[in-house]
């Protein structure tokens, strides 16, 4: 394109075309390019890979540490919180209530956060807005009865060691969509390395696939 | 999994026309339980979103031997030709938003998959889908009554009725969760089956044969000697279905006991009715 | 569209149709890479009056 | 080195393939996409524990069960209740609706106070000390008997409170708008004598010869009526309609029988006299008639007979003799009356003549026919106390004997005959025959509260608006005694914390009879409703608290009742249609409207036909004969003597030549997009008329023109 | 001005006359943009469809365009693989408005779509049972072709031709043009049929149903054949416009007499087979599922026999028989007559085959279904065709498209410019 302004403005395209033939010929000028090309390539795409990701999502964090590790040491294991309902269906992140089953308005442990919890949430008797790393968009129905109950999944395939934890990660959300990072995943290009690395459709589906011999109809997993 | 097995579900309906009374009951039971929105104006009937609709049919005669009829009319769940699962629908849309589930017979499908390019409403000759001409909006404060059950449709999508799919999932997971293998018939029921006042509609499993809607359809497991792509016509003389000679393979059944009625379910050539309206799956296979 | 994408099945409709795609979209992208290439190469090794 | 222009072109190249490379595009395009499907404006339901809670319904007399779905606190679904003995399972479609009342922006969130044209907003205690303050002045005055009160019914706790407060007040001034109640007490008064009721087994009636009544499109309780209607086949057994128009009742019954409209009083004697002639009457049956049987069996035969009544209605005379000859060998047939869903207007004359035929055939208090009995009272109020005024004001007369009478005395007189009027749950403005006289009536009385929850027509001409709950908000016993066979009385229950800043009626009255002191103060000695109704339902309330409702009476009542005929013997006139014009309007229930005060829900309006309501243009049904050159769709000026109104055409063969059909239930005008400003209200274009010797509106239509708009 | 630009020796109009009727065309385009971003922001509640028409006006524009857009395939099928040299002449200008045609498909396309940020799902989520995925692919692979094909038409710019590069990239793609038209008639095959298939497949609409050859019902056939018999006409009937507004002759007549023998006797084949396959249809299929051929052209205040007459007589008999007669197709004016009532069969065609299956009551309590667009809808339908005349116009003037141009229009030897 460059060369069509340049010979415009010689006015004489005879002369611009020698010109250009020339200019190919040098091999400085070609090399030149070449550097500036690559320059360019890498840092767009390091920046596409490690730039993007921290403008993409916004970190936020949450109300106040949960020690998981702990919690699991004095409950004994997930469903002591994350419990069933009688209908089957999955409590997921404890109400207030259930975690007054064990606190009270006195602190059990000598940490800030529980203090926090106390006096912010316990004493004001509100819930605690909790950000939920696997929260999956409206449209998807997940039933954890079929998995856990009678699939005998573990937590852990889709959740990770999130109970051996003793801290809360930062939330990060996808400012686009409102999603929480860990559905795409960390990994940028949607690589994973384990099973609870992802938690996209085809993640469900791969699995499906191999449990049950078919990925399943849309009104299985979506609502 | 491709092909009906014995194992899977066939849930169906029937509708009693001599019952139903046009109240309109269905209709809103299933406009409330499926987060249906309303606009200000929804008298034009062709933009509305009504998954559930109720239709008045009349015999076309003149005062006073005029008569009228209600027929509500959910999404068919078409089975497709030979009861394959190709139901008009699914077969056409490009995206894989709408499928066929052979382990119920329901056609499911994915609000968020669709793009909204429409193939599906032209290909249903029920008029069973509706496109979200408009954002869904509820009036300050009237959004506190949507159920989480259903997700809200945005505006661009198509939509039509789940055979309320959800209380199929939540009677699932209870028996999951009570260790169960299979739920009880009255575990799942739709929102427009448990409504009806006048108990005109009945649903279930048509593969059971202990379900109520098996026993007043009676379907015919064979195709229609007539017809090769009809399955499931009703052994019951007075149960029709919608459009049966398109070979749609609905699993919506009708039952009234008025002769106009029934042949208002399809189209017929002149003379074809006096034929054709005796004979029912039961006369072919003895 | 590609094998691991979810609707991706092993049938013959997908392989029939997206052997058709991808055979007609594999001569596209060959022949416009072939020609781009070739022009590339006729431009270094043009003498400069050849076509003038 | 030179930076020329290659190296840019390098430069420009290397971003974009590294940027092409990078995960960039593929992620932006999946998160365009799925932000498309998480729009922010489109709401997502919050998730929770589900839980059911039963209450009942009392939008409408029918008083059903139903089974509220909540998510934690949040009601998201109302379903019929299951087992429940009104309507064990079913519920009509503005019961399902029910959240969109409770949730609804247009209702009125706090008091309000009418300042000129303008509402504004006043705290609870300003507003019934305003009240209380102009109650008291008009005691002062030692007018207390001005004081008037118009409320939907007389039964129940929150009625009974209203009434206790003008009683202990002093006034006598107690209104209830016409329904299918008050219609059954005024035909059981007439015939049976005072205190009694009226209501028909149609669950078990195997020959239903109904009257006009609506069986599926609202009458008694309208579920009910539903499932004894959808079981008949089963019964065997038959269903008459006489109707002059197609109505879903006539399309679902065995055989339609088109009458003139306003005849069916002529038809009923017609069936009588042919009942009477051929002797099939039965004899046990007519021993208990008392006021003068053959003075009515000669005027019957005399005024009445076949060929006559064939004339007067329209049916055929073989059909009424064949039509009576099956009702009267029927083995338990019963005949209905109240047309449409029975609280429209109604002439005596013709309750009469149909409950006649009920007592003719003798299936009073037997199993399939017609129950006559004492009004249950469940209720024990504990007794008043008066003082002097109250004494001297409760023992005057009322001001007119029913509802439309007090409209027209307070128009006719030139002084304030009403200087105070309270409203509950009822809207005289909308529902009442000719709305622009009983406007002008509620405009000249000078102090109007209303306890309503929504602004509705009447409310708009109130000076105080007192809020009050919706049905799910609050605790209530609901009777139902819209002519079942037997009578229930239902407990609504609050299913959520109130919504906006509304009070209980109940609650309201009782403040202000408290802020009144003295006397009045002393008869209202509970701290709040609740505890009211705990302690006046304490009869029924283990029943009530426990199952969520008390059956009060089941099954077929013992013994024979006195039938009084000396009303019909004397031969009253039939009413007749207002005007000189050709043709007859009459007003159509359609069980997706709702005809009394509040509007049906946004729901329900969406599932009106267009052949009802097309945009905001009311559609009314005509027979092509009749509508000459009207084209189907077409717009046509309506007028009666009372108004005009453009509407849409609709030709409809099930309409009987002559007549003209429209809507009851639309043309509200409440600040709300989804329900108002659609088509008209038909009561303003029907003037009452007055049935000399009862006293009721018997208006069944009026006489209009059309002509192409 | 703008002279360098200008295929030397060819003689253009002013360059301000120029752009002020690009100007003119320019605010129709603006005027669609506007439309199509109220469409895109608003959502489809700018038109004036419904759930009973939810295949409308753009559906059909659709289908029109890409079947008069027919011609770039097939003068390439047959300039290309069948070797026909004459139609060198006249291939440029065929690509050219096969170009037009098919951007402006896949853009009201964009517009089509409830949600047109997802509309890449189409290909990601591919359902290949469905003819619609079939026309997606095969269209967007199409397009690419004609990209492909146009690219080195562009490159013979006067200037561009001047860079070593593109001069050679155009060469070689001549070159291995035949490869590329072969692909291209390949997938125009396919996507022209599976647009009659995405109507013959809709076994609930008994207008639109067809029987077939396996998978692909006769419409399938019956598009393809249209739309390679009557797209030559447009073409033709694009380059007559051309040749009456420039006021110049630019293809030789022979080349239009072969190009409209061709089609003519491609349009009378095809109206056999089409008057056939509604024999068929109305003595056979429908009365099949229940009904008379009369349920479909009557009680409606449109649809009557007459569209049926129109399209396959008047817009189809009528021009197959000049154009295969010699003495009628040289005829200037009777082959002008004969490739417009082609282009408005076709088109009526299309319409026929979307619009009339929509309005078509099935069940036998339904009532017709008749729709206008709204405005919306017609702007962002002239919108194509105003970027159309912009697209040509910008060509014409600036790419050697007519070969046989100077040869026809000997020219006084412009004045150098500047």
């Amino acid at each position: 394109m460059s060369e069509i302004e340049n010979k415009t403005e010689n006015g004489s395209t005879e002369s611009a075309g020698e010109c250009t033939t020339g200019d190919t010929k040098d091999d400085k000028g070609l090399g030149l390019g070449v550097i500036f090309f690559i320059v360019a390539f890498v840092g767009c795409f390091l920046s596409g890979t490690l730039l993007f990701p921290k403008l993409l999502y916004s970190k936020k964090e949450q109300p106040f540490n949960f020690d998981h590790a702990l919690h699991v040491g004095e409950a004994g294991d997930c469903e002591s919180c994350h419990s069933f309902r009688e209908d089957g269906s999955f409590t997921g992140i404890p109400k207030l209530d259930t975690c007054l089953d064990c606190h009270s308005e006195e602190a059990l442990g000598e940490t800030d956060d529980e203090a926090v919890f106390v006096e912010e949430y316990v004493l004001e008797e509100k819930e605690v807005p909790w950000y939920v790393y696997s929260r999956q968009p409206d449209c998807v129905f997940f039933s954890h009865a079929a998995h856990t109950q009678t699939a005998g999944m573990d937590c852990v395939t889709c959740h990770g060691h999130i109970g051996e934890s003793t801290s809360l990660k930062p939330y990060e959300e996808n400012r686009i969509t409102g999603y929480s990072r860990d559905i795409w995943g960390k990994n940028i290009f949607g690589i994973k390395k384990h099973s609870w690395d992802r938690m996209k459709m085809d993640d469900c589906a791969e699995c499906h696939k191999k449990e049950t011999g078919h990925k399943g109809y849309c009104f299985q997993c979506h609502k | 999994m491709k092909q009906n097995n014995n194992k899977a579900h066939k849930f169906g309906m029937v509708i009693d026309l001599d019952k139903c009374t046009g109240c309109g009951s269905c209709m809103v039971s299933c406009m409330s339980e499926n987060n249906v929105p309303f606009k200000e104006d929804e008298s034009n009937k062709k933009d509305s979103i009504t998954w559930m609709r109720v239709y008045k049919l009349t015999n076309g005669k003149s005062f006073p031997d005029t008569e009228i009829v209600y027929m509500p009319r959910p999404c068919q769940h078409c089975g497709g030709k030979g009861d394959h699962g190709h139901s008009p629908c699914v077969s056409v849309c490009p995206a894989v938003a709408t499928d066929y589930g052979y382990d119920t017979g329901i056609v499911s499908q994915i609000y968020t998959r669709c793009f909204g390019c429409r193939y599906c409403m032209g290909a249903c000759p029920y008029h069973a889908r509706y496109f979200n001409w408009w954002d869904p909006k509820w009036p300050e404060g009237m959004e506190n009554y949507l159920s989480p059950n259903v997700s809200p449709r945005m505006r661009g999508v198509v939509e039509k009725c789940s055979f309320c799919y959800h209380r199929y999932q939540a009677a699932r997971d209870t028996a999951y969760y009570e260790g169960r293998d299979d739920i009880e018939e009255h575990e799942y029921q739709t929102a427009c089956t448990t409504a009806c006042p006048a108990g005109a509609i009945v649903f279930g499993d048509l593969n059971n044969p202990a379900h109520k809607v098996h026993q007043i359809v009676k379907p015919d497991p064979h195709p229609d000697p007539r017809n090769k792509h009809v399955v499931g016509k009703s052994r019951n003389p007075k149960v029709f279905r919608l459009l049966e000679r398109l070979g749609t393979n609905p699993k919506v059944y009708y039952l009234s006991e008025r002769e106009w009625v029934r042949k208002q379910g399809d189209n017929y050539l002149d003379g074809e009715w006096d034929k054709i309206k005796n004979h029912h799956g039961a006369a072919s296979h003895g | 569209m590609f094998p691991f994408s979810f609707e991706w099945a092993w049938d013959i409709g997908h392989m029939v149709f997206f052997g058709g795609f991808w055979y007609a979209v594999s001569i596209l992208g060959a022949g416009m890479t072939f020609c781009i290439l070739k022009a590339a190469y006729d431009t270094m090794n043009d003498s400069g009056d050849s076509h003038h | 080195m030179k930076v020329d222009r290659r190296s840019f072109l390098g430069l420009g190249l290397g971003a974009v393939a590294g940027v092409a490379v990078s995960p960039i595009g593929m992620k932006l395009t999946d998160d365009s996409s799925i932000w498309t499907q998480n729009w922010p404006w489109t709401p997502v339901p919050v998730d929770g524990e589900v839980t059911y809670e039963n209450s009942v319904c009392s939008l409408c007399p029918g008083s059903c069960g139903l089974s509220v779905r909540k998510i934690d606190d949040r009601p998201v679904k109302i379903e019929g209740l299951a087992e429940h003995p009104v309507n064990d399972g079913g519920a009509c479609l503005h019961g399902i609706a029910g959240l969109q009342y409770l949730y609804d922006p247009a209702r009125v969130k706090t008091p309000l106070k009418k300042n000129g044209d303008k509402f504004e907003e006043i705290s609870w205690d300003d507003a019934i000390a305003l009240v209380a303050g102009k109650l008291a002045d008009l005691r002062k005055k030692g007018s207390p008997e001005k004081l008037a009160c118009i409320a939907d019914k007389e039964q129940g706790s929150v009625s009974g409170l209203f009434q206790r407060l003008l009683k202990t007040f002093g006034s006598p001034n107690f209104y209830t708008m016409p329904s299918l109640e008050s219609y059954l007490e005024v035909t059981a008064t007439a015939l049976h004598g005072e205190g009694m009721t009226i209501g028909f087994d149609l669950e078990n009636s195997d020959f239903v010869l109904s009257f006009g009544s609506g069986i599926i499109e609202g009458w008694g309780s309208p579920v009910n009526c539903f499932k004894a209607n959808a079981s008949r086949k089963a019964r065997h057994a038959k269903l008459y309609q006489i109707e002059s128009r197609l109505s879903n009742t006539a399309a679902n019954a065995d055989k339609w029988i088109p009458v003139k409209p306003g005849t069916e009083a002529d038809l009923a004697l017609g069936m009588c006299a042919v009942i009477l002639k051929n002797n099939l009457f039965d004899g046990g049956a007519t021993a208990n008639f008392i006021g003068g049987f053959n003075k009515l069996a000669i005027m019957i035969q005399k005024e009445y007979a076949p060929s006559k009544t064939a004339e007067i209605t329209g049916v055929k005379a073989s059909d009424i003799e064949k039509i009576a000859t099956l009702f009267a060998k029927a083995k338990m047939p019963v005949a209905v009356f109240g047309k449409g869903r029975g609280d429209g207007a109604q002439s005596l004359k013709e309750l009469a003549a149909v409950h006649t035929l009920n007592c003719l055939v003798g299936n009073i208090n037997k199993k399939g026919g017609a129950f006559v009995q004492l009004k249950s009272d469940y209720l024990e109020f504990p007794d008043e106390s008066m003082d002097t005024i109250a004494d001297a004001g409760f023992a005057k007369n009322k001001t007119g004997r029913y509802v439309n009478q007090l409209v027209e005395k307070v128009n006719e007189s030139s002084k304030p005959v009403v200087e105070a009027l309270f409203v509950y749950n009822a809207n005289p403005c909308y529902s009442l025959h000719d709305s622009k006289s009983v406007k002008q009536a509620i405009g000249k009385i000078p102090f109007v509260v209303s306890f309503s929850s929504f602004l509705d027509e009447t409310a708009k001409e109130a000076d105080i608006v007192l809020p009050s709950h919706t049905f799910l908000e609050r605790l209530e016993d609901v009777p139902s005694c819209a002519g079942l066979a037997k009578s229930v009385v239902g407990l609504t229950k609050p299913v959520i914390e109130p919504v906006f800043d509304t009070k209980h009626a109940g609650d309201a009255v009782i403040l202000i009879a408290k802020a009144l002191e003295g006397s009045i103060a002393e008869s209202f000695e509970w701290e709040t409703y609740d505890e009211c109704l705990e302690s006046v339902a304490a009869g029924i309330w283990d029943s009530l608290s426990e199952d969520g409702y008390a059956i009060i009476s089941e099954g077929v009542p013992f013994g024979s009742v006195a039938v009084n005929v000396s009303f019909l013997a004397d031969n009253p006139a039939t009413v007749q249609a207002r005007g000189d014009y050709e043709l007859t309007l009459i007003p159509i229930d359609n069980m997706r409207l709702i005809n009394a005060g509040i509007a049906a829900s946004p729901f329900a309006i969406k599932t009106v036909s267009d052949k009802v309501l097309k945009g905001s243009d009311i559609v009314v049904e005509i027979n092509p004969l009749t509508a000459k050159g009207l084209k189907d769709r077409g717009y046509a000026t309506l007028t009666t003597p009372t108004d005009t109104a453009r509407v849409m055409i609709n030709l409809n063969e099930g309409m009987m030549p002559g007549v003209i059909g429209m809507v009851e239930g639309l043309g509200h005008t409440f600040d709300n997009k989804y329900v108002s400003n659609k088509g008209i209200n038909v009561n303003d274009l029907i003037g009452p008329v007055i049935e000399s010797g009862s006293g009721l509106d018997a208006a069944f239509g009026i006489k209009v023109k059309i002509s192409k708009a | 001005m703008d002279s360098a630009l200008i295929p030397e020796g060819a003689k253009r109009c002013s360059f301000p006359k120029f752009a002020i009727g690009i100007a003119i065309v320019s605010a129709v385009v603006l005027w669609g943009v506007f439309a199509m971003f109220l469409c895109w922001f608003k959502g489809l509640n700018q038109t004036n469809m419904d759930d009973y028409y939810g295949f409308a006006l753009w559906i059909w524009a659709d289908l029109a365009v890409i079947a008069v857009g027919g011609g770039a395939f097939f003068t390439g099928l047959l300039r290309y693989i069948f070797k026909i040299d004459e139609l060198k002449n006249i291939i440029n200008f065929a690509v050219i408005i096969g170009f037009i045609c098919y951007s402006s498909a896949l853009l009201i396309l964009a517009i089509d779509i409830g949600q047109p940020l997802r509309g890449w799902f189409i290909f990601w989520h591919a359902n290949v049972h469905s003819m619609l995925t079939e026309v997606a692919f095969c269209l967007s692979a199409y397009f690419a072709v004609l990209t492909i094909e146009f690219i080195p038409n562009i490159l013979e710019n006067r200037q561009a031709n001047k860079v070593p590069f593109f001069h050679h990239l155009a060469h070689n793609m001549h070159g291995v043009m035949a490869v590329f038209a072969a692909t291209g008639a390949f997938l125009s095959f396919f996507h022209q049929g599976s647009l009659g298939g995405v109507a013959g497949v809709l076994y609930g609409r008994p207008f639109a149903v067809r029987e077939g050859l396996l998978i692909w019902p006769w419409t399938f056939f019956l598009f393809t054949w249209s739309a390679a018999a009557f797209g030559p006409c447009f073409t033709l009937l694009v380059t007559k416009i051309t040749e009456t507004v420039t006021g110049k002759k630019l293809v030789k007549d022979n080349v239009v007499h072969l190009l409209a023998k061709i089609s003519g006797w491609m349009i009378v084949t095809y109206i056999i087979a089409k008057i056939i396959d509604t024999i068929y249809w109305a003595m056979v299929t429908a009365p099949s599922l229940g009904f008379t051929l009369s349920h479909f052209y009557s009680n409606n205040g449109f649809y009557g026999y007459w569209i049926l007459i129109t399209e396959i007589v008047l817009c189809g008999v009528v021009p197959g028989a000049i154009l295969i007669m010699k003495s009628t197709r040289e005829n200037p004016t009777l082959r002008l007559v004969a490739i417009i009532l082609g282009t408005i069969g076709i088109c009526l065609n299309r319409w026929v085959m979307v619009l009339q299956i929509m309005a078509v009551p099935v069940m036998s309590f339904d009532t017709w279904a008749l729709y206008f667009p709204s405005w919306q809808e017609i702007a962002t339908t002239i919108l194509p065709v105003a970027y159309g005349i912009i697209l040509i116009s910008v060509a014409y003037r600036y790419l050697p498209v007519f070969p046989q141009e100077q040869e026809l229009n000997t020219i006084e030897p412009v004045s150098k410019t500047e």
